[in-house]
């Protein structure tokens, strides 16, 4: 950790650091590991993983129903964790808070219950071109089966969304849902959902928010924002895999149909039909990831005692940096809107330095970044760039990570002789 | 896992027999890698013996994908058709002479799967992944 | 343990319970825990906590195509894990091993994907009357959109499939797809379903398998089989929760359109359209459950090692005692058929004492069973039962469990003065 | 946890005023809990001052839900429609005398949402749904 860090991040990132094993060991041999791919999937502290061992070792039953200690035990452990995601993201009640396996599954399970129930040609569905492929694909499937049309508002090439754009949809075309995502995965681009939101609203439509890259690093009030869903993973904000959320509003969801049939979102089955069952377990068909459900009630506890604004401020620093540092090397060009506008992932460019040469090459130096498209190619095709490298950062990163991610990349221009 | 020794480095910065698509051409073949944004057009032409005397080829990628064509490229001439059909993936990657990761190995056999597909004439050759079952 | 345990039992039980701490508790205070509602959800030995702990610790990162070691060590653990499930149940390839949540979004997969695709007016889907909510709702939901029929073989009173009725549907209905459970998880009747597919086959119908409750209890082959799909719980089978697995056959699933849009699923994705990855990857939309895949391949080495013909002595050891003493207790009544045609579970009435009380009693006496209609409320309607009794059974029950079950339920008569 | 008390058991095995629907009833409703499989069909008439005379139910459930019926059957009697209103949860479990997991509390308060909507008149009845919030 830099002197900058100490003096400024209102965190003790190296007390963090400890709770990551993960963080402490090396990528190859003389490499310590330098893990810039939160973005991808955020490294899990000792204290989830310790809450799914626990649970998993001596409390574990199926939950619901279960008329004796240790399901009941089961039972209130998992309820326990969906009340924490309530509060976390402040909803109304804990029976807008759906489990599901990730922000996929979220968005998928709104197009396919609320999309298929309430989308037909003349329709119009608004999304965006810097959206990740999971809220692209499911609506492009829906709208072949439903014939609906969907519209992208464009980015800038300073990596904003037109808002221009946006407010002539909403006023000329009859649309029904705007699905986009809070911050991008490659621009690092917070949108302004706050306002986007009551603009969808006033045109009469409804507002989704993708929060796969927000929720982790700042805080996020769906009261507030007034939004009418969020879908968001456990696994990139400190918990585990297998498990994600969808907020909805009550009275949305109350009118939607069931996404998947089976067990526990039943009230009554006959050979003839079926029942549903109350929220929110009417959207959760089969036994549950209850371990998972467990260990992100434990991530949110852990990130409600950092502090959701602590991260927000030490992370600030750290992108900062990275974007200052990152813009001294010769040819390399960092997308995305400036620091102030911009939060958590640095991807960029170089001139004669491919995305997965690069990588590689910081592999080797034991830096880990991501290269490729991340998931949204359209967004890509918008800048002609076939890939690009990305650094992203969690609470755990510090201005040092920045500092190696340089150094990495200088070594490597050398090796190529550039 | 050294990758980028100075030979791979050199094909993949100064790539052998890079230029515009021949015409006509015995062997013409393009095709893409949509995860990398890598992608490769091959063509060539036979002699009376049909063994392959002229290479041209045009791609955009990373290193390893535009070094193993640069490369291949250059074994391909003097080779009948026959050759190239028999031409394995152990072979390319002798010649790359570097391992590699899952994920950049096909990054390196992209090459392969074009000259393949050219040499047999095929559309949708899926040779290369009936290899990972 | 009982003598007959030792002397009969191919496993070392004792050995067996020490891997499953939570089989070492009270349930209240001086009542130990006597765990029988493994049917519900298996408890869970440390080797797969541990898999799982240690890689969430040290070794978590996205999967697939990061270019760094850290993500190429989680890609390849997930993708043994993989391999492990196919040799498991003997699928061909790898490829055909599809991971989901549970069992539930296994049905739910094939008939949103294989069923909307395929099914239409005039169609024809067998199910049966003994079938599980989740080989039910998603069939009921599918066909109200989709306009196919559904018929329920018949279950006889002695709980066994009414063959007759199959084979008459099968020759008079233009039966496209036959959906039956392998063990039943209330009556524990093993269905003969190598037979009953080699029936559907040759009047042109695809088989589904649900083996939620065979596949952690016997060795089920999908080659020797030749079963079309099979659908599996991890959390049923000493693995973790939120990982399930659909084997398809690979011809059938190529043909098959995606369930799920998103990441990982995509070859190309443009605004206008995409294109669709490789098996399995096309099912597999979005961050996966990773760790979970992990623990479900320790489970698979877990019951690999035990040998699933040890497994399935030890346990008609275990079911052919708790017949016999139960039976000996007025009034008690067990559903279902004889020891040799069942596996796994003892679902039982009493006259005088609801099930809901029984369950209840038992728990003061420590004995943990499950009570209602076990998700199969069709099945308790055609004995017009409202609820019943489920004692379950894994590798590490034993006689001595029975007995203790055994007890409890004349503790229980005693108390209600009967 | 004791639930099955003494009067429990008594209440649930010797169910007080249960019998056949009255006809006419000046309350009269039913409902069942599906994931237990218990119903409840309750009735009652008032007397001219507005007070219940005769209570009348039937019913088929586990001991908790039948002795809930009998015991809130017996202190229907002589209250007024508003005082059967007023008539809370917590009034319910009181009278019970014992402590209920909440998977258990549904099998107790089938009696009181059978009793509620009668009384309102209603046709579904959520309100024991809204106190989970
Ligand atoms: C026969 C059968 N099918 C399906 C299921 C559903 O399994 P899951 O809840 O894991 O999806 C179960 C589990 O209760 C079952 O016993
Ligand atoms: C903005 C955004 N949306 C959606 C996703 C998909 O998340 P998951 O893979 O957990 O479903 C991601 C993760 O890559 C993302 O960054």
């Amino acid at each position: 950790m830099t002197k900058t860090d100490q003096l400024t991040s209102p965190l003790d990132i190296q007390a963090i650091r400890a709770d990551f094993p993960v963080l402490n060991q090396e990528a190859h041999p003389g490499k310590p590991l330098v893990f810039l791919d939160s973005a991808a999937s955020s490294q899990k502290p000792r204290q989830v993983v310790d809450a799914m061992s626990t649970y998993l070792l001596h409390d574990h039953a199926n939950v619901h129903r279960g008329i004796y200690a240790l399901s009941e035990r089961a039972t209130d452990a998992y309820e326990a964790a969906r009340e924490k995601v309530r509060v976390f993201i402040n909803a109304r009640s804990r029976r807008e808070i759906i489990y599901t396996r990730n922000t996929t599954e979220s968005v998928n399970l709104v197009a396919g219950s609320w999309g298929r129930a309430n989308l037909g040609p003349g329709d119009v569905v608004v999304l965006s071109e810097m959206e990740h492929h999971s809220n692209i694909v499911p609506w492009q499937l829906l709208a072949e089966e439903r014939g609906f049309t969907i519209r992208y508002i464009p980015v800038t090439d300073e990596g904003l969304l037109d808002l221009a754009a946006y407010e002539t949809f909403l006023q000329q075309e009859p649309v029904k849902l705007v699905s986009v995502m809070h911050v991008s995965n490659v621009l690092g681009t917070v949108n302004p959902v706050a306002g986007m939101i009551r603009q969808a609203h006033a045109a009469g439509a409804l507002f989704m928010i993708d929060g796969a890259q927000s929720v982790p690093h700042l805080a996020v009030d769906v009261q507030a924002l007034d939004v009418d869903f969020l879908a968001f993973s456990g696994h990139k904000m400190a918990g585990p895999t297998g498990i994600g959320v969808l907020y909805g509003k009550r009275v949305l969801l109350e009118a939607m149909p069931p996404y998947m049939g089976g067990g526990d979102m039943i009230r009554r089955v006959t050979l003839e039909k079926s029942e549903w069952n109350d929220l929110p377990y009417k959207f959760e068909a089969g036994t549950p990831a209850i371990a998972e459900a467990i260990g992100l009630g434990a991530a949110v506890d852990y990130l409600g005692t950092l502090g959701m604004d602590n991260i927000l401020a030490h992370e600030q620093i750290v992108v900062e940096y990275a974007m200052e540092r990152l813009s001294e090397i010769p040819g390399l060009k960092v997308l995305g809107p400036g620091p102030d506008r911009r939060n958590g992932v640095t991807a960029f460019v170089m001139q004669d330095l491919h995305a997965h040469d690069t990588a590689q090459l910081l592999d080797m130096e034991g830096v880990a970044v991501r290269a490729g498209h991340h998931c949204a190619m359209p967004l890509h095709q918008r800048y002609c760039l076939p890939a690009t490298t990305r650094a992203s950062y969690y609470v755990y990163n510090t201005t040092a990570d920045v500092d190696a991610l340089v150094e990495a990349i200088y070594n490597a221009r050398k090796l190529f002789g550039i | 896992m050294d990758m980028y020794l100075e030979n791979i480095i050199d094909h993949g910065q100064n790539p052998r027999n890079f230029g515009d698509p021949l015409d006509p051409a015995d062997i013409d073949y393009h095709d893409d890698n949509p995860f990398c944004g890598d992608h490769l057009h091959l063509t060539a032409q036979l002699d009376e013996d049909g063994r392959v005397k002229t290479v041209s080829w045009q791609g955009q990628g990373c290193t390893i994908s535009q070094a193993s064509a640069s490369m291949l490229g250059e074994v391909m001439i003097g080779k009948t058709l026959d050759e190239l059909k028999n031409f394995s993936k152990e072979d390319l990657l002798d010649l790359l002479g570097i391992e590699l990761s899952p994920t950049r190995l096909k990054c390196a056999l992209l090459s392969l799967k074009v000259l393949k597909a050219g040499a047999y004439g095929l559309k949708n050759w899926t040779g290369d992944d009936e290899d990972e079952d």
